[in-house]
């Protein structure tokens, strides 16, 4: 597949972007993860970013939310430029990272879990109202607030970490693997909520390796292949897109 | 390969010649190099390969010294070339032996809990050392070996304590290519995942241990030799073994020539500092720690094992610090 | 010969040898709050930490002497102070080790200031024993044939305000979350919107803070020089490996087991017994349960 | 299923303080198949490994490797005798290479005579790392690290594989290849047992699956059955599926 | 690679090392060369300083007061080069090693039996001399050691002055009590003083050894109260000393006299215990009021002088030891008339018998010092300063015995 030129990625929706990514690079140790990372997630948006092992998504994500410093390139929300912010401050602007493999904390609470995602300025105002609408979306967690993380399910420890996330007041939730070993029921359960805060209002960035369903329910999509990114398209134009379903989906 | 061998060679011949072209401190120094170095190999096989980090290893210092001490003075053998050897046999046999009793207990901890364990270790045994009356560590042991006419006490030193190095050096050698230094190596870095492969992680350290013990040991009784007369405070030193690790996080842990590397630099270092500042020889030494730590972080980063010493919080995995 | 009084003197004698234990242990235990902290929650084995109770009993000595304020009220400006230095260290030093090689830099960085403020202290105050002796450290409290030293009493008092201090914060409030949070996942903390590095070098502080406020009490409770510096580190280490790490109860529990067991021996083995039954009992300790006596405070984690 | 089985389990329980994780399953595992065993996150698919390869002791129960007890049997005995396993969460040796890696597992696992070279080479050739071989394991994505995973636990020459999640993480394609690659294990007279959430994957490659529900075993059939059968509908699939895995 | 590494290692040690260890073996002639390590830092720091300045005062007399010595008609001046041994035996013998090797004659010595023994064990196998104030364990006498001088009785011939000193005690003590800090020295020197005190009719009740670092005595002086013996002696080191009497004085553990030998002298001590200090009793080898003269320094009063007039450090007798020392090595050179000879030199140190500011020195055939001539004197805490009780003739004031209770003292 061809590089995608920048410019042609941020046009289509340019005029109702709320996150931009320009030609981010990152190297560990040398080690280069992305090259020319490039692409926009509308206002009001579910994007996905899709791509094999190693392409660079989860170093994508993670420069976005300030954990990893780019090498080079730029990283523009609301038109402002926030490459250099660290995470806190990139959380404070009101974008929210659920990383890969949940990362609960495991001896803190449910409920310290979710109050530790209310650090933020944005969100402590609204910890209890934020509080209330996470045990409304999760009755589980409301069940086991008194619990420790660590003690939990997979399942459930993939709701606190949403959970968590939406204690910070996002205004764009990135999701990085949410249905990771997670079983088909449950991972239904995590795509029908994606949906649901989609429609609430806050943006989504997916990260997924369920293509197929993060393909059926994302506005738009970017393929990633060793660390540049090589298509876009809605997700439905992917889908039938012969070298992505070759590459991506299994060939079928 | 022929290269190899020349430079083996090369080495040995150098190690032979060298005491002819120095004065007596330098030969001093540099026997007090290959015991350094010798110790922190020896303590590698299990620090560096297996990542466990013991905190205590001077306890191997001490019984080896102890129990060569005491052996020949029971045995009665005169002092000489043949009681000497008999002592060192006797202090390494006598560590392995303790080595392989405790090993057991012992190494199901890990991480730091070791590191500790092996610290308490040495701390029990420095004290009832120093404190039981028939070890006579408080008033002090002779050990004194007659030379024959014309030898001198360093020299003499430094081809026994030359010898020492090679052999610790083979010893680490052979076990880093077998079949068990992998096994070690598996050990250290997922002790889980090594059992599931069908490693025998509880003999293999146990080996490892008792292989370590039973070198520093020998060590010891040697030094006990070349001190002459020693007390529990002269073996039982923390700053022995603490010096083992520091040798090897600056050389490079968990490879053949970083301890060997670390002995040779700090040694050089804290010598230097030594003799030329007196009153801030302390503070010099922490600088330079520190400086190494800092500017050379891949001596020191090196291959660390252990859950209690892995990386944390360096969030970036890795990437620039913020 | 039998000694008539034979069984009363021998309760008095455990009940005095136990009393001794307690208060040997409250001491203990005081000490070894900043290490608890800084070990739990970091994972830092902070070899400066006798430094700091060293530091924190020259400070409270020249207070005493220059200023005439008790070292019991030198607490608080000594606390405040460490708690900045030891925020400055953790950040400026420490955390830069950590970055750029790896955790148990950190112990190679904490072993190498420990020697260079050990030298610094010996050029400042001579490496003279020093002691604080305000009137009262003369004094005791008697109960029939029982005695207490009442600055040992008040230091375990103290011991345990900070102990509970600890707790509280940690459990309670918002800041001891934060920590919670960040000692259990680092990443995860950050993207909550914790500053973590902020935090870690809070952490320290709150470490350095309690150690030399430790050390404030501790100068009036026995002589000190530069060079006993590792022997409260290395007693700390011992006390929170028997407690549990980062844990205050444990830290308390430690102290406490480690003075009885001080005092027993002390009494009906020798004195010279003493260490060599200390660390027996922490290798005994460590095979039977290694997490300590409490766990760790901070999951499981390491 | 006349012959011995080659790994059996009956009334296997596990109970953490009080609680009980494994509840009386049994189970069967005979020569030339592949098994699955699926089931709601927590359910306890880890803890039976856990179980079989020795890592935790039974509370009750049995199991058999090739008609012997093996209960009580520690795990790098287990391995030697010809149980291997694959992690769940990838863990390779990080600061070592790959080949390595693998050559740990040729060096230990099964006793008995080995060419250690010429093993590692073939669990490398099986899994396509050859390519990558001199990489330190530390960097790999997780595709390779799943590959790693299954290549070292093959070096070790098993007559069982136990495969803990190989496909998570992996896209479909990804899935595929893994799925081709336990094919081919399986081919060489290697036992296959998978705990997968994939379902497409399962039913594609399994002879016969297992279903676990909070530590009870509610299902095992043939994947056709398995998956139209109600109790795992509700348990864990949630809905419906097609003959392919696929949700209906 | 790791053979290369290695040879390369091996092989810049071997470059480096003579640059780094410059030779100092070329001694001028118009010089004496004396060298040794002390405890700058470490548990025996603060004595150890204090002999360290006694030789610095010496060296500074000789070469600015006297502008050098006179020997064989030729003026010499002093160098002396110390290391600071960190109060770590073996970092000790690694340093007199050097030392040895670098071809220094005379050797001063450390402070603390345990690292004199192993030191003095290489200067006397090369042949070479020490003389020290700093190590009275009897093993550095009883080995057939020819070439080390003690300017202190070995430990277990220490008490014999402080035995008699009880002797004159009214009313009669009856009961002694012993605490003591668990090492080479101080063992030997309590079960020393234990023998000869029984010998002398004193009951000793009961002995207790502390380790080397102790943090709470208040068990050991629950057994002290129980006993409840007429006079404790603590042969223990200066911060356990400290801790002892302090808790003492907190758990109000009377004795009839507190006898400790290293403690009541220093500065660090008054510090700490304040009015407590008063009435406590140790052992000093030297004094400045004592009427001792010699050729260097004068008078024990002019040496006191000397020294606090170019020293800040509070004079105790380890200052006077030290330099005493030195004295001695500098009058046997002036016999021998020359600073080279080692075996003549030795032999005249042998034959020494000569008055200093510091008194009479004179060795014992195994080289520690005369026990009657440099035995201790006896001296007490009294009103703040530091009185001479024993020997008679030397007294500056008489015994206060029995003590008064802590409560009481001013």
């Amino acid at each position: 597949m061809a590089p995608v030129k920048t410019e042609m990625v941020g046009v289509e929706m340019s005029m109702d972007a709320v996150l931009v990514a320009d030609s981010l690079r990152y190297a560990y140790r040398g080690v280069p993860a992305a090259t020319d990372i490039s692409f926009t997630l509308a206002q009001g948006s579910i994007t996905a970013l899709i791509g094999a092992n190693g392409a660079g998504k989860t170093t994508s994500v993670k420069m976005l939310a300030g954990a990893l410093l780019p090498d080079g390139g730029r990283i523009l929300y609301d038109g402002n430029d926030v490459t250099r912010l660290p995470a806190h401050e990139v959380v404070e602007l009101g974008v929210t990272l659920v990383p890969e493999g949940r990362l609960v904390f495991p001896a803190l609470t449910v409920r310290e879990n979710l109050q530790i995602g209310a650090t933020a300025r944005r969100a402590s105002a609204d910890l209890d109202r934020n509080m209330e609408r996470t045990f409304d979306l999760f009755p589980r967690l409301a069940e086991r607030r008194d619990q420790y993380a660590g003690t939990m399910s997979g399942g459930e420890q993939q709701m606190l970490a949403i959970g968590r996330g939406l204690m910070a007041n996002p205004r764009v939730l990135i999701l990085d693997e949410p249905s990771l070993g997670l079983s088909p029921k449950i991972v239904a359960q995590i795509f029908a909520l994606v949906k649901r805060l989609n429609g609430e209002g806050i943006s989504i960035l997916l990260v997924e390796q369920n293509v197929n369903q993060a393909l059926a329910i994302a506005q738009f999509a970017f393929v990633l292949e060793k660390g540049r990114v090589v298509k876009s398209g809605s997700g439905a134009a992917l889908m039938k897109d012969p070298a992505v379903r070759e590459a991506f989906l299994g060939g079928l | 390969m022929t290269m190899r061998i020349f430079l083996l060679l090369g080495t040995l011949i150098v190690i032979v010649l060298l005491p002819q072209f120095l004065a007596p401190f330098h030969i001093r120094v540099v026997q007090l190099f290959f015991f350094t170095a010798a110790l922190a190999l020896a303590w590698n096989v299990m620090g560096g390969l297996a990542g466990y980090w013991s905190f205590g290893h001077t306890v191997f210092i001490g019984m080896g010294a102890f129990a060569a001490a005491h052996f020949v003075a029971k045995l009665g053998l005169p002092a000489g070339p043949l009681q000497m050897i008999a002592g060192i046999v006797f202090g390494a046999l006598f560590c392995g032996i303790v080595a392989a009793i405790i090993a057991y207990p012992i190494l199901r901890l890990r991480g730091i809990y070791f590191a500790i364990a092996m610290l308490g270790i040495g701390q029990v045994a420095a004290e009832l050392a120093n404190n039981v009356g028939w070890f006579q560590g408080d008033v002090g042991l002779f050990l004194e070996t007659a030379l024959p006419d014309g030898v001198e006490p360093e020299r003499f030193f430094y081809y026994v304590f030359a010898g020492l190095f090679l052999f610790t050096w083979m010893v680490s050698l052979v076990v880093m290519r077998s079949r068990f230094g992998y096994g070690l190596l598996a050990i250290r870095e997922d002790e889980d995942t090594a059992k599931m492969l069908g490693v025998p992680t509880e003999q293999i350290k146990a080996f490892g241990f008792t292989i370590s013990a039973v070198l520093v040991g020998m060590l010891g009784a040697t030094y006990a030799y070349s001190l002459g007369y020693f007390t529990a405070s002269s073996v039982f030193r923390i700053d022995f073994s603490l010096n083992m690790i520091i040798y090897c996080l600056i050389g490079g842990i968990g490879t053949l020539a970083g301890p060997v590397v670390g002995a040779a630099l700090m040694l050089l270092l804290t010598q230097i500092i030594l003799g030329q500042l007196l009153e801030l020889h302390l503070l010099a030494t922490g600088l330079v720690v520190i400086l190494i730590v800092l500017t050379l972080p891949n001596g020191v980063m090196g291959l660390v094992g252990g859950e209690a010493f892995r990386r944390r919080f360096s969030m970036r995995a890795g990437g620039k610090a913020r | 010969m039998r000694d008539p009084h034979f069984p009363d003197r021998q309760a008095m004698l455990i009940i005095q040898t136990a009393l001794n234990g307690l208060v040997l242990g409250g001491v203990y235990s005081l000490a070894a709050v900043g290490f608890s902290l800084i070990f739990g929650a970091l994972g830092i084995v902070n070899l400066t930490h006798g430094i700091f109770v060293i530091c924190g009993a020259y400070a409270a000595m020249v207070l005493f002497h220059v200023f005439g304020i008790d070292p019991f009220l030198a607490t608080v400006p000594v606390a405040i102070a460490f708690f900045f230095i030891g925020y400055a260290y953790q950040r400026g030093l420490i955390q830069v080790a950590i970055s750029r090689a790896s955790l148990v830099a950190s112990l190679l960085v904490t072993f190498g200031v420990a020697l260079i403020m050990r030298n610094l202290l010996q050029l400042v105050f001579s490496p003279d024993v020093r002691t604080i002796t305000p009137s009262y450290s003369f004094s005791s409290l008697t109960f029939g044939s029982l005695r207490i030293d009442i600055v040992r009493l008040i230091a375990v008092l103290v011991s345990i305000v900070f102990l509970l201090l600890m707790a509280l914060v940690l459990s309670k409030t918002a800041f001891g979350r934060r920590i919670r949070a960040t000692a259990q996942q680092p990443l995860a903390a950050n993207l909550s919107g914790v500053n973590v590095p902020h935090v870690l070098g809070q952490t320290f502080g709150l470490g350095a803070a309690f150690a030399a406020a430790s050390g404030a009490v501790l100068g009036i409770v026995q002589p000190f020089s530069p060079s006993s510096e590792d022997f409260w580190t290395l007693n700390a280490f011992i006390v929170v490996v028997l407690g549990g790490v980062g844990s205050p109860s444990g830290a308390l529990l430690g102290g406490i087991l480690l003075g009885l067991i001080s005092s027993f021996t002390a009494q009906f083995i020798g004195p010279s017994y003493t260490n060599a039954v200390m660390f027996l009992v922490l290798v005994i300790m460590l095979l039977i349960r290694p997490q300590g006596l409490l766990g760790s405070a901070f999951g499981e984690s390491r | 299923m006349s012959a011995t089985p080659i790994l059996a389990g009956r009334g296997i329980t596990k109970n953490f303080r009080g609680l009980t994780a494994i509840d009386t399953v049994d189970f069967e595992l005979h020569q030339g198949r592949i098994y699955g065993l699926i089931g709601p996150n927590g359910a306890g698919k880890s803890t039976l490994f856990n179980l079989v390869t020795g890592y935790y002791p039974l509370s009750s129960g049995e199991i058999r490797f090739e008609g012997k007890r093996i209960d009580g049997v520690p795990t790098y005995r287990l391995n030697q005798m010809g149980i291997a396993r694959a992690f769940q969460i990838s863990k390779p040796f990080p600061a070592i290479t790959v080949r390595e890696n693998v050559r740990i597992g040729a060096l230990y696992g099964v006793s008995g005579p080995r060419d250690v070279d010429a093993v590692t080479e073939e669990a490398l050739a099986l899994t396509g790392l050859t390519g990558i071989a001199e990489r330190m394991s530390g960097g790999l994505p997780v595709g390779n690290l799943r590959k790693l995973e299954i290549a070292r636990a093959l070096a070790t020459r098993p007559k069982v594989l136990l495969a803990d999640e190989p496909c998570a993480g992996l896209n479909p394609t990804e899935t595929s290849d893994m799925m081709e690659c336990l094919r081919s294990i399986s081919r060489r007279g290697i036992v296959v047992w998978l705990v997968e959430h994939d379902m497409r994957a399962v039913v594609q490659v399994c002879d016969w699956i297992y279903v676990l529900e909070a530590g009870v075993k509610i299902a095992a059939g043939p994947p056709q059955e398995v998956i139209r059968n109600p109790r795992v509908i509700e348990a864990y699939l949630g809905t419906p599926m097609t003959e392919n895995g696929e949700e209906a | 690679m790791d053979r290369r590494s290695f040879l390369k290692a091996t092989g810049s040690s071997v470059v480096l090392a003579p640059a780094v260890f410059s030779s100092q073996a070329n001694a001028q002639d118009a010089t004496i060369q004396f060298a040794g390590s002390v405890p700058m830092t470490g548990a025996a720091s603060e004595t150890g300083l204090n002999v360290k300045f006694g030789y610095d005062c010496a060296v500074k007399f000789i070469n600015e007061k006297m502008g050098g010595v006179d020997i064989g008609g030729k003026k010499h001046r002093v160098t002396l080069n110390l290391f600071d041994d960190a109060s770590d035996p073996a970092r000790a013998t690694s340093l007199i090693q050097k030392q040895v090797d670098e071809g220094v004659n005379f050797f001063l010595g450390s402070f603390g039996s345990n690292i004199v023994l192993p030191t003095c064990a290489i200067t006397e196998a090369a042949g070479r001399i020490m003389v020290q104030a700093g190590g009275g364990s009897d093993l550095i006498f009883t080995q057939g050691r020819r070439r080390v001088f003690g300017l202190f009785p070995r430990a277990s011939r220490q008490f014999a002055s402080t035995a008699a000193m009880f002797k004159t005690l009214n009313p009669q003590p009856q009961t002694v009590m012993f605490i003591y800090t668990n090492d080479a020295f101080s063992k030997v020197s309590a079960e020393g003083a234990s023998k000869e005190l029984e010998a002398a009719g004193y009951k000793v009740l009961n002995s207790i050894a502390l380790p080397a670092q102790v943090s709470d005595v208040t068990d050991a002086l629950g057994t002290v109260r129980a006993a409840n013996p007429d006079i404790l002696v603590c042969s223990t080191h200066d911060a356990t000393s400290i801790l002892i009497a302090r808790q003492m004085v907190a758990t109000n553990t009377n004795v009839k006299m507190l006898y400790q030998t290293l403690g009541p002298q220093t500065a660090a001590y008054v510090e700490a215990l304040g009015k407590y200090a008063n009435g406590v009793v140790g052992a000093s080898y030297w004094d400045e009021n004592a009427k001792y003269k010699g050729s260097i320094f004068g008078s024990a009063k002019d040496f006191a002088e000397y020294y606090r007039a170019n020293f800040n450090r509070p004079l105790t007798y380890h200052m006077a030891s030290g330099a005493g020392c030195i004295v001695a090595y500098v009058e046997a050179m002036k016999k021998v008339g020359n600073v080279t000879d080692r075996n003549a030199i030795r032999d005249a140190l042998a034959g020494l018998d000569l008055e200093t500011f510091y008194g009479r020195i004179k060795f014992t055939s195994q080289g520690d010092g005369d026990p009657v001539l440099l035995g201790p004197m006896v001296v007490q805490r009294q009103k703040g300063d530091l009185a001479v009780v024993y020997p008679t003739e030397a007294a500056t004031a008489p015994t206060l015995y029995p003590a008064l209770p802590w409560q009481d003292r001013t």
